[in-house]
């Protein structure tokens, strides 16, 4: 707990000497744009968070009857290593820049992963994937 | 003789001092970082070659259209793009074509990591007052906090022109050293046990909500700072292009052509502004070290303020904190550092994903920074 | 808290109005159409997102350099290629690029149905001078009959200026509306044993006529209308570097990320350029619905025109007067309207490749259009 | 036929009216810009349609000899059912955007349609043939 | 009727001249060249058809913006990266990175036959001013000697922006015409014993060097010829992209979508600043003539020397002197035609490889001669 | 030897004429150019290329050891008709204007050309090779 502590005294210490410091007019300005940039941003993204969350919901609540069986497709497909996948699928996603393919990516993911988890080697062969 | 003599007195020759073969020497060591080292080398290539294009020493006065602040030159048309900020809008548009803000939407509470981050925009514009810059200066050099390049310059284009050059030069240095930085700072301030949280898998996105972001995103956040509108609304409107699912080739050439027309540009003409007698001074210096501590401090911003949410969150919703690291943006590097710490400590512990969401947060809100100074430093 | 008054002074809060938020609503109802409805989404995405960037309210005459009509601003910069009626002809390459006359070339008296729906563009300058616009006004708003984008921005850049986002506007959403405008139109001033006439197959035709047809049609068109040499030039050289065979690299890269990257500029800054306090006026709203009468003349002066010819053909040489609805342009929309109601009469006659001559000629009948207009009223 | 009499009356009747109604200078102005506007579209395109069908005979004629080998290759492909693929063929193409490619693209129906009119239905699954 | 009669004052028909007549007779056959014999028609075809461009005849001073000398006109905006010297270093940056410099790596002496013939350039110089051309004149044409587009566009534009149609276009129509002019030249200097020299086989060159090639390079010739910056800093910027093997993607939208954009609207626009009336005169004739005696001085100054070094090389060592044709560039036909002569009197003789180096250099070498011609006459 | 006198000849030709005719004060200038940017454009290659030839040796030195395996293998494949090769992969390479994938075209040369030296027939049948 110290040490947390000890950061932001390090980051709010410049403010403080500078208070003392500098006795002219502009330090206030300084001062205050200083913590009200910071106030503003936070408050901006705070707002687009909650209107994500929002938005999220109710069209959770619209969607809900008709996608149980997408969902349940996807979840025989991804079972519980679920972050793993997801995880590598991102990591090829980056390396090729373009972030815009998850599907396909997740997809691409399963041909090659899942054979190896053992239970379609054969299928490996034979269905010759290519990747991208 | 005349003659011969006449064009000895234009070589490079002639004309060289010490200061340009500095110039040159950094130029190839930021070639070198991004050859050899890979670190950014799609801007470090460019800009490194573009320090040696702009630091040939040639006769000065002659009328020879040659440097990039003369009028009439190559250079100086291409560098219109960059003193008139428009490169980077497009850089952004660029962007937004490429992103995939699913990450963000799955998980929204995590966008307050990208605002957290960009505490070191504001602190670092702190210090640099403190150190005497003028304010207009001052907020230039902060946003290299941002991590973000386009809105660097984009920022000190109309803030300080006559310091792009170097903000620039070390908003990118510290983008491709972000691996480097990082990691001290994240390990310095979390403890083993919260490092090794594991958080819960990402819900899918449907496509609905990754077509209304863009539109809902741009309103809030221009309305709110609408001195950011040509970098947020470019972002978003690439972003539009590529979700729509009906303007594909232009999401394409947007993503494509013609973003790397624009890095090819913005990053030889950045490079070629830094010319030897601006750039050699201790000013120059003094911004490169601000820039450092701006990186660190952003770091800590975001991983402190995930610590900080962490008391207010249950167990089991509770936030790895290394992923505050992520807000800085310096996308996607800083994303793929916390992942990379995170199975240092866990082999089993993915943090990809959850990282790119304040990854790309930290994207809007430097945006949404670099407005709020422009309002109130314009 | 000074600086906090002054920054809420500056956000989009404290200067909206409720026409900013009636022109938001408007971008996003073109966004819907384009991104649900997939009515020319290529232009109304950008757009409809457009016209968001344009009405983000904010501070006026406070210099910042933000607005599409500020000096120094990105989307002024941007907005450049429109003033200067640059980006049209660019658009005008790229579709000569991807355009293939061959169906024109196979059948050349359906060009004359082409020429005929360009009524809809004098009738139109007729009606908008009837209701009080100035000549180079109602000039400007007739060519939204010409139902073709690129050429109604390019004239009216020219002739009005301050008309030209409506304009625009107009032209683009009565070319998405094509499928619901046309067929009552073709239904009402046609018989049902005209709408069967089954017309013969097209010939092959020969490369070499291909590649001649963009320089004599050239030479022909530009010597009658000098005055559309920006639209015409461009169209056919674009079209001649597809069919010369020996230019495809910039064929390709003329259809596609030049004509992308112009496409996303033109639309963005259009719609941005339809700022509320001067666009939501009355006129607006007359220009508007002068469009609707344009496309309606322009369709039935198609179709007219086609029964007009037939009695001069012969039996069997008859022409599917259907097919006239497609001279007012609209590439492709009016020529797969035409397709789908001729399949509604019967379902073994496919009048595309017919539709696809007179469709292609309206392209160049309103750019000669265009030109009359620029030369007799510029 | 009354119908398209009134058609006609509609369109002209404002021009009509006009030239009773407003008594100035302008109105001559635009009257004749209006009918010499649309004369001069018709005889321009005229022209285009002249010089095509001219250009079109030239060649032709000049063409005739050698080309008839090529021609039958074709009608053995196209056989009467010409302006069906063709519209799909073109049909295609607008999908695409791109125009430019009718050979590619009468190939490409020609292997999609043809298999379905029954003689190579087998052929079909083995070429395993690709769209685009 | 008055408004008709206007209207034909405005066309093409009633504003027509014999000289119109004549450009648009060589416009068609340029493009003739460019399509039936494949000379070089990525800038002949668009040449060809800017011709008819700039000499469709219409109503002069009636403030149309129509000509490409008007300001206001959208060819004049498209013209501007033509007169302030844009577009050749934007080609030059597009042909950096699709050339392979392996070749003129794997033997430097060779690199000697690119600077022999630019003899070409200085004698075309000495002939011009003889014959009575202003000095900086006399520099423009003598560029056709260097055979490269780019080079000769970008000179001329700076020392005499009213000869730079006529030069480009005998650059061009010279460099496509290679295949006839080189060989005779080729054959009449050189005996059949040295025509049938077998050079060593090239080594394979290393990564690393290809890397640090364009550095070095850059460094060495801008040095030595700073007013070459804008030639030689794109050119080797551009293979620097392609070579650095992490910044593929801009390497490929530099060789790709952007030198096609640009090579559209620099042949279209230097092709339309051909106006009859300035170009059809007997300075073009003399210009066009010097042309070729240019290139017949540049291939015979690189086999010449090619000879004189043989006196100082072992046997065993020896240049196949016609690859010395190589050196005037006209990069790639020259190095072809180098090999289809070789291949004429030795069946086993591919001289391509060889010919490459010499071809390669005779680019930088050029672009060297552009530099110190500018910086003594500009 | 009488011919290439006969060409220097005519070369320079024209500056001893002019050196003679004109008489004012341009033709020194005239003359001194011509001559200097012979010498400089010669000279600033020279260097160009000696660079070129130092960077080349120092590389070899420091890369010889590690490099001999590598060197083997593209030996045995490339055997003697080396120069051949190369001028067909590059032939190929001009083709397509884009230069830049010497490995690549070699190795496609190597897959094409190679089965037809006869020691691999069989494998080219199986292999399937793509160009391009
Ligand atoms: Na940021
Ligand atoms: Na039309
Ligand atoms: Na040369």
């Amino acid at each position: 707990m110290k040490k947390y502590f000890i950061a932001l005294l390090l980051m709010v210490s410049p403010m403080l000497i500078f208070a003392m410091g500098i006795p002219d007019e502009n330090k206030r300005m300084i001062l205050i744009v200083t913590v009200v940039g910071i106030i503003i941003v936070l408050l901006a993204l705070s707002i687009v968070s909650i209107s994500v969350a929002i938005m999220s919901k109710t069209i959770h609540a619209s969607e809900n009857k008709d996608s149980k069986k997408v969902k349940k497709i996807k979840e025989a497909i991804m079972s519980d290593d679920d972050d793993r996948t997801i995880a590598i699928a991102l990591a090829l996603h980056l390396e090729k820049i373009s972030l815009d393919e998850e599907e396909k990516a997740i997809l691409t993911i399963q041909k090659v992963i899942k054979p190896f988890s053992g239970w379609n080697n054969k299928a490996f062969g034979m269905r010759n994937p290519k990747l991208s | 003789m005349n003659i011969l003599n006449e064009f000895i007195s234009y070589s490079g020759f002639a004309n060289a001092t010490w200061q340009h073969l500095v110039m040159i020497i950094i130029g190839c060591v930021l070639m070198f970082l991004g050859i050899a080292k890979k670190y950014e080398p799609l801007l470090l290539v460019p800009i490194g070659f573009g320090i040696l294009f702009g630091n040939i020493p040639f006769l000065q006065d002659a009328g020879l259209q040659l440097g990039i602040y003369e009028d009439g030159s190559v250079l100086n048309y291409l560098y219109f793009g960059v003193i008139k900020g428009i490169y980077p809008p497009l850089i952004f548009l660029g962007i937004g074509a490429m992103t995939d803000f699913s990450a963000l939407l799955s998980n929204p509470k995590m966008i307050l990591l990208g605002a957290a981050a960009q505490i070191g925009i504001f602190l670092t514009f702190f210090g640099a007052s403190w150190l005497g810059f003028s304010l207009a200066e001052a907020g230039a050099i902060g946003i290299i906090g941002g991590a973000d390049g386009p809105t660097a310059i984009f920022l000190s284009s109309r803030l300080a022109p006559h310091l792009m050059g170097i903000i620039a030069i070390s908003a990118y240095s510290y983008m491709a050293l972000v691996p480097i930085i990082q990691p001290p700072v994240m390990k310095l301030l979390t403890t083993k046990k919260e490092r090794v949280i594991k958080m819960k898998s990402v819900r899918n996105v449907p496509k609905i909500e990754k077509i209304l972001f863009p539109i809902i995103g741009f309103l809030l956040t221009s309305f709110i700072a609408p001195t950011a509108l040509p970098l947020l609304g470019m972002l978003f409107f690439g972003n539009l292009l590529k979700e729509s699912g009906v303007t594909e080739r232009l999401a394409d050439t947007a993503r494509n052509s013609l973003v790397n027309i624009v890095t090819i540009l913005l990053g030889l003409t950045v490079g070629a502004s830094t010319q030897a007698t601006a750039f050699l001074t201790l000013r120059s210096l003094s911004i490169f070290c601000l820039g450092a501590v701006a990186f660190v401090i952003a770091t800590a911003g975001g991983v402190l303020f995930a610590k900080l949410m962490n008391l207010f969150l249950k167990e089991g919703n509770k936030i790895n904190p290394l992923c505050g690291a992520a807000g800085v943006s310096a996308v996607p590097d800083s994303a793929r550092v916390v992942q990379h710490v995170g199975l240092q400590y866990d082999k089993t512990n993915y943090l990809l994903m959850h990282a790119m969401g304040p990854n790309v947060a930290g994207v809007i809100g430097s945006a949404v920074g670099a407005g709020i100074l422009l309002a109130v430093l314009g």
